[in-house]
């Protein structure tokens, strides 16, 4: 059976040249890099190598800006928790938006919850994009933190975070981005759009997974959420995963040498899928915004249908994608992006989220728009909400 | 994630489809919980002699619903309502946990029908 | 030049096979073991299988017993902040020992000066052990929980967890061990010991570094410390590291097949190198305990001289080994485990740890025992301490 | 971690040893820090003739007390008091960050031991 991998927003393919810049960190180079000796050594100027390679593809000026993460999830916490701890005399007032993923959401709610801040959630608009103005608005004396996300995971829809790192800084307010999706598809510039700090995982750009890293602009000061080790400047403790950080390294590298071919490219593949999508099928909703959007992220509702069940069709023809479903989400309510947009529970259930990355090839956009209408018009002759016009 | 019986059941539904005067009717959930259960039978000598299902809903939605009308098909009305959630998800050789609350949709949506037959031959005799 | 690893306290060699069991993770089975269609269920299927043998190797009742962590580090912290912040209305004491590693003594720091718990830190004898009196007593009417590692890291000595657990369990507190250098290289049974919870990471044992895992208890109730998506059922957010975490399990499968013959194995290299030192070189200190002591643990301070001159000394012969001198330890005291025990600044400084796995081999211990003599007595005529008798 | 030159200056260090009936003589830093150097000289027309170290310290102590004996000998006790700490580091093509304290100690013991000399001919003189 063909196979269609389309889920590149959960997470990627390890690129074969990232698992071979990683093996001799397995079985030659496997020493400590905080060692004296030569395993550790040797260990120690692949982990320096890599700190320069993320360095390098974010624009940040100094590779000690760069801390090594066990991923996005970890990056992220280590941002809001780490920065509100350390600074929580200044204030106990954050700013942060509805559609973030939950690695920022929950952390924020656990701040709020346990720890004696307060949030405020900014809306969005119905293609999921916050407005500069309502951020102004919400900032407050004790306002300390603010963090939204650059690309929306699940609808794709880009954030103007010049724009609002520029409110933050007039008023004061640090500023993170969340840049997980966005990180090796698109430029990303953290000086150009003036971020203090900034989230990125490995494994959603062909690096390997429980891997990620946390830009730190010098000057701000935070406290380490793993606390362990003297690691990165006591900023996180743990022994350095070498080979991770050294596959995160390469990913940078490679990420920076073919973009922007390669957002080119995968941008042509969304918009014929896209098309090829609204052109075959009725009764659909685009989620996410036409134009400001994630070069790979395609995403719909097909009303009368559930998304689960969609999912399971679309694998049974080899295609990977996923869906914003209740069911798939582990809660019992949908999307919380998609109902944040302004979609009923109904026809967010029904969505589907295809993503492409560098992998994806037009034939495979062909095949889906072939198999994709048999689909839904099957499980919506199933479907008692479905009445034929 | 599902047993090779679910995904059967998921990929070739039985009796699903619509029913021309049904003699019972039922419809439960709701479109909010993203699942939706329809069920319409024809009665004959207290037997289910056909029976129709339609489900918005996820894989174990649909094939407990499948699984169910499979199983209620040509039982007395007796036998029918003593089909519980447990028997329909092993009949599929189970659910993942997080589903089991799908199965229940499905004996529920049946005794419903069956509840609306009785009233409806109640209001008829 | 020979090269002869000797630190495998820090970390190990990855084995081959663990390496290839997780390369088809890495390029085929890539999917989110999270997501619904066939890639994501096959990398489940994977890190399901991983997570059966870490509940083998150390005897859990149950698989959903165990976390999986981005090392041993994070699983500490999950431990410990996670639930004593879950636990906290029920009393803000904890119990630790003064030997522990630093990913546990910094978050019970941290807890004590951020987060309004009172930490008591339980001292040692001469051999780095905890006494289960002093333990009994330390017990407060509002002690919530104790964590007391099994094996330490520097010195080797094992505690008498089991011993401690009981004591524990009678008063009614909830106990965790560190047992990141323990498992894997001795039997670890967590019923049998009657913990509560406990750490262990990939790395110590020829698993992969950046994975490790949190065994809890059924019924022990904490917050997740990353905070996140659904993953581990919401007791630990972040995309699943899929390779690591089949690499951990490969791991421990090796261990559980591989014990007590390996144990037995290492066992009588760490005591012939042992009994080499003693009998070649003058004026050591013997660390740890001589018997209640980790396999592959050696440890001497040899008077007069300075640790990382001696690492860098072995360096040149090829050998790898660790110290406990400040100069390797990224602060300006030499390790707190070494003067715990007793020992003054100046025989600290001269530490050198030696830690043997089971790829190391005989011939490695006689030339460890050939060239140290020389490099301690040269180290020794530039050492102003020094007056040769 | 350290440079070529720091560690042939480790490997090979330079006027390492006791000196009989030295001019002046230092002994800086304390056992409980980890770093103690002890310098000897003998001054001849006003010139650092001979000069002799022993250290007990890392890898960077090591090779920057042997680097400041070799940079001191044969220079007027005027010249040998410019020596910096940072210039022994340069010389040996740089330190790494957290050793730079390392190298206090050596321009420091040199200082100490001109002192000791200068003292001694205070009295003697
Ligand atoms: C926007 C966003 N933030 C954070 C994360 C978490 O990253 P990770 O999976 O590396 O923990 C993800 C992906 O899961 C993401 O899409
Ligand atoms: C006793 C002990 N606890 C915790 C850790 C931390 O484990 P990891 O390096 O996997 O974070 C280590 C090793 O570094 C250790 O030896």
């Amino acid at each position: 059976m063909k196979k269609v991998y389309m889920d590149n927003g959960a997470t990627t393919r390890t690129h074969p040249e990232v698992l071979q810049a990683m093996e001799p960190f397995f079985l030659e180079n496997y020493g400590n890099p905080s060692s004296v000796h030569g395993f550790g050594q040797e260990a120690l100027k692949g982990t320096e190598k890599a700190r320069d390679e993320v360095k390098k593809l974010i624009n940040a000026a100094d590779p000690q800006e760069i801390i090594f993460t066990g991923g996005g999830t970890e990056a992220d916490n280590l941002a809001i928790t780490g920065y509100a701890m350390a600074n929580r005399e200044r204030g106990r007032h954050l700013i942060t938006s509805v559609v973030e993923h939950h690695a920022v959401l929950h952390t924020c709610e656990y701040l709020e919850k346990e720890m004696g801040f307060s949030v405020t959630y900014l809306p969005v608009d119905k293609y999921g994009m916050v407005s500069a103005a309502d951020f102004r608005e919400a900032i407050r004396e004790d306002t300390i933190l603010a963090t939204i996300m650059s690309g929306n995971n699940e609808i794709g829809t880009l954030q103007p975070i010049k724009e609002l790192a520029r409110v933050a800084r007039e008023q004061g307010v640090t500023f993170h981005t969340d840049a997980v999706q966005s990180v090796g598809s698109m430029p990303v510039d953290v000086q150009d759009w003036g971020v203090d700090m900034l989230s990125l995982s490995g494994h959603k750009f062909h690096g390997p997974k429980g891997v990620g890293a946390l830009y730190v602009r010098r000057g701000i000061k935070l406290h380490p959420h793993i606390h362990g080790g003297a690691q990165e400047k006591k900023r996180r403790g743990g022994t350095h995963n070498t080979p991770g950080i050294i596959g995160l390294g390469k990913a940078c590298e490679l990420a920076r040498k073919n973009l922007p071919e390669k957002e080119k490219e995968v941008s042509a593949l969304r918009d014929k899928l896209i098309k090829g999508i609204q052109d075959n099928i009725d009764e659909v909703v685009f989620n996410g915004h036409p134009e400001q959007r994630l070069p790979g992220n395609v995403n719909f509702c097909f009303r009368y249908i559930e998304g689960e069940s969609l999912l399971l069709s679309l694998d049974l023809e080899g295609i990977a994608g996923s869906s914003g479903s209740a069911c798939t989400s582990g809660s019992l309510d949908p999307s919380h992006v998609l109902l944040a947009t302004g979609l009923s529970h109904e026809v967010a259930h029904g969505s589907l989220r295809l993503t492409l990355s560098i992998f994806n090839e037009e034939e495979e956009i062909d095949y889906v728009i072939e198999k994709l209408p048999g689909i839904v018009e099957k499980l919506r002759q199933m479907s008692p909400l479905y009445q034929k016009s | 994630m599902y047993s090779e019986r679910v995904m059967d059941h998921f990929t070739n539904p039985r009796n699903m489809g619509d029913m021309e005067d049904p003699d019972g009717r039922s419809q439960v959930g709701n479109p909010t919980c993203g699942d939706i259960m329809e069920i319409a039978i024809k009665v004959e000598d207290n037997r289910i002699s056909d029976i129709r299902f339609k489900t918005f809903g996820c894989g174990a939605a649909v094939a407990t619903s499948s699984m169910v009308t499979e199983m209620a098909k040509n039982k007395t009305l007796e036998e029918a309502e003593k089909l519980t959630n447990q028997a329909v998800a092993e009949a599929l050789d189970g659910l993942p946990p997080v589903k089991m609350h799908c199965s229940n949709l499905a004996a529920e949506a049946l005794q419903k029908a069956i509840d609306d037959y009785r009233a409806k031959q109640n209001r008829e005799g």
